[in-house]
C-alpha cells in the first residue's frame, strides 16, 4: 500500500477516534468518580445532534448551533444528575436500570419531536471543501474534528494535572471518602463533572453528526464504542479515554482495510486482548479501594 | 523445632520498600508477638507470609513446607489460618452462616452442589461446638452487622479457628475493644490450648507482655529485635524508638 | 423504609403467582373471530417501528392508511381495520406478534414485513396455519424460490429484481470497471450478486467489492480505498441513514462528480436524496418508482399523497399504497378472505399502481415490475428524480436461482 | 408446620399445571415462551444476585444453545441428545470463556462479556453459507421425548412448564450447597473467602459455568418453541434486556428474575401493540421502578399482598431476601 494512502487511513481513524474521545471522556471520568455506569450516555450525542440540527435548520448557523446545543446538553445533564442519578449512588444495578430507562424514554423522544424519517447535519460550509494531500482528496472537516479532539486532550490533561479541579478530580478517582474529608463540597463536583461530560458528548454529537449521522439507534452504537473505550484506557481518566479512543479508532478503521472480513468483531477482539494483558485496562489504577 | 520460618522476606511497593530481609522462627506452642510502631511493615509481613501480598524476595515455610509464591488459599490448607485487624466479615450474612462457610472450607464437600449444605451433620456439628465454645450459641441467627462491636471482634478469631489450624495469625485481636472486652479476649487468647501454635500482632502492650513467650520488633520493615518479654522490656534502644523513651510496663 | 423489610416464603410465592396470572391474563383478552357480511376485515401489519427500519415502517404504514381512507376504510361493504405491530426487525419478537395477531386477534389476513429475517422466520408458520401474507417490502430472493409459499405474495421488490436493471446501461454508457460497495448481510450479498451477474453479461468488470458491516458508524475508509482502486464507477447498496452518509462523505472526500456514482433505487429515493441535499446530484440508476411516473394513478396518487402528508411520496409508501390496494382488489374478486379463496386470486392479480400497471407472476409469488433508468438533478434548491427512459420492461425475477456468478 | 412450607408451592405448581384450561391459544403460547425465559434470566440471575458476576453477555449461552438444537438438528433428530448437547456445549463454552476471564471484575467482566458476546454473534453472523447469517435458520428438528412428536400447545407448555419447576427446583438446591454458600460467601466478601481457604476462582468458574449451561437449556428449549433461530439471539442487547429482567424482578432472589422476565415480556408486548410509544413507556416503568420500586417488582408485589391480607403467624417469616442486593460488592475489594 502507498504510503500517502495508509497516511489517509491513519487520518481517517484519527478522526473517527477523536469523535469517540469525546464522548468517551465524559463517560469514564463519570465512570471513576462517581462510580456510575451511565448507559443514557449515548442520548447526550443524540441530544447534541438533533437540538443543532433545528438549529441550523433555523438558520443560526453552525456554530452558535453548536454552542447552544452543548449548552442546553450539559443543562439537561445537570437535570439528570440532580434529579434522578443523585438518588442511586452507589447502587450500581438500580444505576444500570434507571440509566438503561432513560436512554429508552431520550431515544424515543427524539423519535417523536423529530420523527423517524432520515435527517442529516450538514457540513459547516467554511469546512466543506477537500484538500488535495499528494493525489489523494481529504476533507478539511475531518483534519478540523482531529484538531479539536487534540486541543480538547491538551485542555484536559492540564485540567487534570495542573489546576485544583483536576487535583479534585484524582484524589477522588482514587478515594472517594477523601473528597469530603477535605472539605469539598461532592454535589457540586459530581454535578459539574456530569455537566462537563454530558457537554463532551454533545460536542461529539455535534461535531460527529456529519460522520457517524444521526438517527436513533446510533445512541447505543456509540454506547457499546465509548464503553469499550473507556474499559480498554482503564476507568477514570482522560488519557486512558484518549488512548483508547486512538487505539479503537485505529483498529476499526485500518482493519475494514487490512481484515475485512473481521470488522463486526474487530474492536472486540482487541478489547478482549487488552483486558487478558492487563485487567484493569491500559491506565486503570486498579481496584477501587 | 520450629513450626513456621520467615527467611529473608523482602517487600517493596513502587520502589517503596517496606520489608527488608525479614527473618523469623515461631516454634511449636509458641505465643509469639510482633510489635513495632505504626508503619513498621507488621500488617503487610501477615499478607505476605500469606500470600495474599506476593513478596519480592526470601520465602516463608511452614511445616517444613515452602507455601511463599503459592496462591492465597493454599495457606489454610497448610495448617496457618489468620484474622485480619479490621473486622473482615459477611455482614450481611447470619453468625451460624459464616461459621459453616468457616468450617466448610477445607472439607471435602466444599464443591458439592446437589445437597442442601443444611445435610452435612459434620458440618453442623462443628459450628454447633465452635458456638457453643465462644459463647455465641444465642446469638447464631443474628446478621453478622447486627452484632456488637466485640461479638464481630470474637467472631474473626472464631472463623481462623474453624479450619483447626495448627498456626493462627492474629492481627490485632483487641483493637478498639472497650478494656473490659481487652481483659476478655486476652483470657480467651491465653486459653488457646498449646497445639495451636499463635503469632500475634498487637499495640496494647499490657496485652503484649500477658500473652507473649516471644516479641520480636519490627522497625522501618527490619527485625530491630527479638528477644524474650524480658530482654524486650530491658532494652534501652526498644524503649527509644518504640515508646519514645517511657518505661515498659511488664503486666 | 421497604426494601429493609423481610419477606416470608409464602409470600413470594403467592406474589410470584399473582404477578404471573394477572400479567398473563391480561395480556391475552380473547377476541372473536370476525366473519359475514358487515363485520370487519381485520388486517395485522408486522414492521419494524423500532430500529433503523423505522422510517420504512413509517412510510407503508402512511401509504396503506391513504389507500383505505380514499376507499372509505371499507373493502366491499366491510369495515378495514388495521393493527400494527413493532416487530423491532427481530424474527423472535416477530413470531411473538404473529401469534398475537393470528391466535388473539384473529386477523384475517397479514401485511408485513420489513426484514427478510422476519419474512423467513413467519415463513413457516404461515405454511401450517394458511394465513395471507402479502409482502409490504422483505426483499430476500428465497422467498420467491424454495422457501415460496401459496400464502405469501410480495407487492415490493425482491433483491434480485433491484439489483439486475440498471446494469446493462451502466456497462454501455458510464464505464466497465465498477467498484461495487454493500452491508456484509444477506440482502446486500443478493443485490450485488444480482447487478455483478448482469453487469459482467453486459461486458463489464467488478474491480473490487467492499463489504463493510450493517450500520458501519463511517465509510472514510471505503472512499479512500475507492481514491486509490479508480475504478470507472462506484455501484453501492445501502438504505436509509447508511445511503446517506455515504452520499455526503463521497462528495466531502471530493469523489463527486469525479468517478460517477450509481446505486439501487434507494439511492434515488427521496427518503435518502432529501436529507441527503446536493451531494446526491447526479446519480444514476434504475427504479421501479418515482414520483415523476407519467401514468394517471400516479399523477393521482402523488397528488393525494402530497395533500394529505405534505411531501413527495417515496417508494415504501407506494409499496405500503400498494398492498392494501392488492388486499382490497383479492378480497373484492374473491368475495371472502378465507385464504383459499385468497389465494386463488392472488396468483396472478393485476392493479394500476402508482408504478404503472402491475401484475403478480403467478411462478414467483413476485410482481413483474417495469423498471426505469433515473436521475438525480438539482432543482429549486431540492434533489428531485428525473426519469431518463426504461432500464428494462416487464422484469420478473427468475423461476429458479440463477448459477453463482464467480 | 411442615405441611404449610409446602402448601403454596403446591398451589403454585397446581395453578401452573391448570393454566392452559383457562389460558387462550396465545395465553398458553405466551406463557410457554415466559416460562423459557423466566429459565434464562434464573440463570444470568444467579451469576449477579449470587456470585456478583454481572454479565453482559449471556444471551450468547443462550443462542448457542439454540443454534446448537438447529444445526445439530439436520443431522439428528433425537430431542434428548440435542438438548443435552446444547447444554453441554454452553457449559463448555462458558467454562472456556471463564476460564480467561474470571478474574475480570466488575465493570471490566462486564464488558469482557459484552465482547465475548458480540464476538460470537459475529462468528453466527458471518457464517451465511451455515447459519444463513443474519435471516437466521428454521429449525428442522420436531421435538419428540420417546412417546411421540409434541407439537400442540399444550403439550409444548406441559414440558417447559416442567422444565422450569426442575430447573427452579436444582437452583433451590444449589444455592443452599455448601457450594452455592461458597458462591455467596465471595459475593458477599472475596478476600475473607481466601483467607478463609476458599479458592474464589474456581467458585466462580463453576457457578459461570453452570449459569452458561441453564442458559443453554433455555435457549435449547426456544429454538423448539420458535422453531426458528437467528443472531438477534446472541446480540447484547438481547443481553441487556435479561439484565434489565433480573434488576426489575428483584436481584439476589430466584423467583425475582422468572418474574422480571415474565413482567418483561408480557408488558413489552402488551404496550407495544397499543401503542408506538412503547418503548418511552417501559422507560418510564423502568425509572419508576428504581425510584420507587426498590428492589424490584418481587418487592412491590409483596407490599401489596401485604397490605391486602391481614398479618399472619410470624414464624413462617424466615428471611431469605437479602437486603438491598447489589451485583457489585466484588468490585470494591
Amino acid at each position: 500500500m502507498a504510503t500517502s494512502i495508509l497516511f489517509m487511513h491513519i487520518l481517517n481513524g484519527l478522526a473517527y477516534g477523536m469523535l469517540l474521545f469525546m464522548i468517551a471522556a465524559g463517560l469514564s471520568i463519570i465512570f471513576g468518580l462517581m462510580n456510575i455506569v451511565n448507559l443514557a450516555h449515548g442520548a447526550f450525542y443524540l441530544g447534541g445532534v438533533y437540538i443543532a440540527y433545528s438549529l441550523v435548520q433555523q438558520n443560526l448557523g453552525f456554530w452558535l448551533a453548536m454552542i447552544a446545543s452543548i449548552v442546553l446538553v450539559a443543562g439537561l445533564g445537570v437535570l439528570m444528575e440532580r434529579f434522578l442519578l443523585e438518588r442511586v449512588y452507589g447502587k450500581e444495578l438500580e444505576q444500570v436500570l434507571l440509566t438503561f430507562g432513560l436512554s429508552f424514554i431520550f431515544a424515543d423522544l427524539v423519535k417523536w419531536i423529530w420523527g423517524t424519517s432520515p435527517l442529516a447535519l450538514p457540513v459547516p460550509s467554511s469546512l466543506d471543501v477537500s484538500l488535495d494531500m499528494g493525489g489523494t482528496m481529504f476533507p478539511a472537516y475531518r483534519l478540523f474534528v482531529i484538531l479539536v479532539g487534540c486541543l480538547l486532550a491538551v485542555l484536559l490533561w492540564y485540567m487534570e494535572n495542573k489546576t485544583r479541579i483536576g487535583a479534585i478530580i484524582r484524589a477522588g478517582v482514587d478515594d472517594r471518602q477523601m473528597l469530603s474529608a477535605l472539605g469539598i463540597n461532592i454535589k457540586v463536583v459530581f454535578t459539574s463533572i456530569f455537566a462537563v461530560g454530558a457537554a463532551l458528548a454533545g460536542l461529539s454529537g455535534v461535531l460527529g453528526g456529519p460522520i457517524m449521522g444521526m438517527y436513533v439507534g446510533i445512541d447505543s452504537e456509540i454506547l457499546v464504542s465509548s464503553l469499550v473505550i473507556v474499559v480498554v484506557g482503564g476507568l477514570g481518566t482522560w488519557k486512558g479515554a484518549f488512548i483508547g479512543a486512538i487505539l479503537v479508532g485505529l483498529v476499526d478503521t485500518l482493519g475494514r482495510v487490512w481484515f475485512p472480513s473481521l470488522t463486526m468483531a474487530m474492536v472486540f477482539v482487541i478489547m478482549i486482548i487488552v483486558l487478558l494483558i492487563k485487567p484493569n485496562g491500559l491506565f486503570g489504577r486498579g481496584a477501587h479501594a | 523445632m520450629s513450626l513456621l520460618k520467615v527467611e529473608h522476606l523482602s517487600k517493596s511497593f513502587k520502589g517503596l520498600q517496606v520489608l527488608r530481609d525479614v527473618s523469623l522462627e515461631v516454634r511449636e506452642g509458641e505465643r509469639h508477638v510482633i510489635i513495632g510502631p505504626n508503619g513498621a511493615g507488621k500488617t503487610t509481613l501477615f499478607n505476605c507470609m500469606t500470600g495474599t501480598l506476593p513478596i519480592n524476595e526470601g520465602k516463608v515455610v511452614v511445616n517444613g513446607q515452602q507455601i511463599s509464591g503459592l496462591p492465597a488459599y493454599t495457606a489454610v490448607r497448610m495448617g496457618m489460618s489468620r484474622t485480619f485487624q479490621k473486622n473482615n466479615l459477611f455482614g450481611e450474612l447470619s453468625v451460624e452462616e459464616n461459621i459453616h462457610l468457616a468450617v466448610t472450607a477445607c472439607k471435602p464437600y466444599r464443591f458439592h452442589f446437589l445437597k442442601p449444605a443444611s445435610k452435612y451433620a459434620e458440618m453442623l456439628a462443628e459450628t454447633q461446638e465452635l458456638l457453643a465454645q465462644w459463647g455465641l450459641w444465642e446469638r447464631r441467627s443474628r446478621i453478622v452487622s447486627e452484632l456488637s462491636y466485640g461479638e464481630q471482634r470474637l467472631l474473626e478469631v472464631i472463623l481462623a479457628l474453624a479450619s483447626k489450624p495448627n498456626i493462627l495469625l492474629l492481627d490485632e485481636p483487641t483493637s478498639g475493644m472497650s478494656p473490659a472486652e481487652t481483659v476478655q479476649t486476652t483470657m480467651l487468647i491465653q486459653s488457646m490450648p498449646r497445639s495451636i501454635t499463635l503469632l500475634v500482632i498487637e499495640h496494647d502492650m499490657e496485652v503484649v507482655f500477658s500473652i507473649a513467650d516471644r516479641i520480636t520488633v519490627l522497625h522501618h520493615g527490619e527485625v530491630f529485635l527479638s528477644g524474650s518479654p524480658d530482654e524486650i522490656s530491658g532494652d534501652a534502644r526498644v524503649k527509644e524508638i518504640y515508646f519514645g523513651g517511657g518505661t515498659l510496663k511488664h503486666a | 423504609m421497604v426494601g429493609k423489610k423481610r419477606l416470608g416464603k409464602s409470600r413470594i410465592w403467592i406474589s410470584t403467582l399473582l404477578t404471573l396470572v394477572l400479567l398473563v391474563l391480561g395480556a391475552c383478552s380473547n377476541q372473536t373471530a370476525s366473519s359475514g357480511e358487515g363485520e370487519p376485515i381485520k388486517i395485522g401489519a408486522i414492521l419494524s417501528f423500532s430500529g433503523n427500519f423505522a422510517p420504512l415502517s413509517e412510510s407503508i404504514k402512511a401509504g396503506m392508511e391513504l389507500y383505505f381512507e380514499q376507499n372509505g376504510n371499507k373493502i366491499g361493504n366491510r369495515p378495514v381495520t388495521v393493527k400494527y405491530e413493532d416487530d423491532e426487525a427481530n424474527p423472535q419478537v416477530a413470531l411473538r406478534k404473529y401469534r398475537q395477531l393470528v391466535d388473539s386477534e384473529k386477523v384475517d389476513l397479514l401485511v408485513g414485513p420489513i426484514s427478510s429475517s422476519v419474512v423467513y422466520a413467519l415463513r413457516d408458520v404461515i405454511e401450517k396455519d394458511k394465513i395471507v401474507l402479502i409482502v409490504a417490502n422483505a426483499a430476500a430472493n428465497d422467498i420467491s424460490w424454495d422457501k415460496k409459499s401459496d400464502y405469501i405474495y410480495r407487492v415490493s421488490i425482491s433483491n434480485w429484481q433491484d439489483g439486475t436493471p440498471g446494469a446493462a446501461y451502466i456497462a454501455n454508457n458510464i464505464g466497465k470497471k465498477a467498484y461495487v460497495l454493500a452491508p456484509d448481510y444477506p440482502a446486500g450479498h443478493e443485490t450485488i450478486e444480482a447487478f455483478k451477474a448482469a453487469f459482467v453479461a453486459a461486458g463489464g468488470e467488478i474491480v473490487k467489492e467492499a463489504w463493510p458491516k450493517l450500520g458501519n458508524n463511517d465509510y472514510a475508509t471505503y472512499l479512500t480505498d475507492i481514491q486509490q482502486t479508480k475504478p470507472d464507477l462506484v455501484f453501492p447498496f445501502l438504505a436509509g441513514t447508511d445511503a446517506i452518509r455515504f452520499v455526503q462523505q463521497y462528495e466531502q472526500f471530493g469523489l463527486k462528480g469525479k468517478i460517477p456514482l450509481t446505486g439501487t433505487q434507494e439511492f434515488l429515493d427521496p427518503l435518502v436524496t432529501d436529507p441527503a441535499g446536493q451531494a446526491a446530484e447526479g446519480i444514476i440508476g434504475a427504479t421501479m418508482y418515482t414520483a415523476a411516473l407519467d401514468n394517471a394513478t400516479n399523477k393521482a396518487f402523488v397528488e393525494a399523497f402530497t395533500k394529505k402528508y405534505g411531501k413527495t411520496p417515496n417508494y415504501f409508501n407506494v409499496q405500503g399504497y400498494d398492498s392494501a390496494q392488492v388486499i382490497a382488489k383479492a378480497v373484492e374478486k374473491a368475495g371472502s378472505v378465507k385464504s383459499e379463496d385468497l389465494t386463488k386470486v392472488l396468483k396472478d392479480i393485476a392493479f394500476s399502481s402508482p408504478r404503472g400497471e402491475l401484475a403478480m407472476d403467478p411462478m414467483t409469488h413476485n410482481l413483474t415490475l417495469d423498471m426505469y433508468l433515473a436521475k438525480n438533478v438539482w432543482k429549486d434548491g431540492k434533489i428531485v428524480q428525473e426519469i431518463m427512459g426504461d432500464a428494462m420492461k416487464g422484469l420478473k425475477i427468475p423461476e429458479t436461482p440463477p448459477a453463482k456468478s464467480k | 408446620m411442615r405441611a404449610n412450607i409446602w402448601r403454596t408451592p403446591t398451589l403454585f405448581i397446581a395453578i401452573l399445571l391448570l393454566l392452559p384450561l383457562i389460558l387462550t391459544n396465545y395465553g398458553v403460547k405466551l406463557t410457554s415462551e415466559v416460562l423459557i425465559m423466566a429459565i434464562f434470566v434464573m440463570s444470568l440471575g444467579l451469576i449477579i444476585g449470587f456470585a456478583g458476576l454481572v454479565s453482559l453477555g449471556h444471551a450468547a449461552f443462550f443462542g448457542l444453545g439454540a443454534y446448537v438444537v438447529a444445526l445439530l438438528g439436520t443431522h439428528l433428530d433425537n430431542t434428548y441428545v440435542l438438548i443435552i448437547a446444547a447444554a453441554v456445549i454452553s457449559g463448555i463454552v462458558a467454562f472456556v470463556s471463564g476460564l480467561l476471564f474470571i478474574r475480570s471484575s466488575g465493570a471490566y467482566f462486564l464488558m469482557i462479556t459484552l465482547a465475548f458476546g458480540q464476538m460470537l454473534f459475529a462468528i453466527f453472523y458471518k457464517m451465511e453459507s451455515v447459519t444463513g447469517g443474519a435471516d437466521g435458520m428454521a429449525v428442522s428438528a420436531s421435538l419428540n421425548l420417546g412417546f411421540g412428536a409434541i407439537e400442540s400447545r399444550v403439550g409444548f407448555y406441559y414440558l417447559v412448564t416442567i422444565a422450569f419447576l426442575v430447573s427452579y427446583y436444582l437452583l433451590r438446591v444449589f444455592i443452599s450447597s455448601p457450594l452455592g454458600k461458597g458462591v455467596r460467601g465471595i459475593k458477599e466478601n472475596e478476600s475473607r473467602m481466601t483467607a478463609l481457604g476458599y479458592n474464589i476462582r474456581h467458585y466462580k468458574l463453576i457457578v459461570y459455568s453452570l449459569s452458561g449451561m441453564l442458559a443453554g437449556f433455555a435457549g435449547a428449549l426456544y429454538a423448539y418453541f420458535n422453531q426458528y433461530v437467528s443472531p438477534d439471539l446472541l446480540h447484547w442487547m438481547f443481553s441487556g434486556q435479561a439484565l434489565i429482567m433480573v434488576i426489575v424482578g428483584g436481584v439476589g432472589t430466584l423467583v425475582g428474575p422468572a418474574i422480571g422476565a415474565g413482567f418483561f415480556v408480557i408488558l413489552q408486548s402488551y404496550i407495544s401493540s397499543y401503542t408506538d410509544r412503547w418503548p418511552m413507556i417501559m422507560g418510564v416503568i423502568f425509572v419508576a421502578i428504581v425510584l420507587y420500586g426498590r428492589g424490584g417488582i418481587l418487592q412491590i408485589a409483596m407490599l401489596l399482598w401485604n397490605k391486602l391480607r391481614p398479618k399472619r403467624h410470624k414464624e413462617e417469616e424466615t428471611p431469605i431476601l437479602p437486603k438491598e442486593g447489589n451485583g457489585f460488592e466484588s468490585v470494591k475489594g
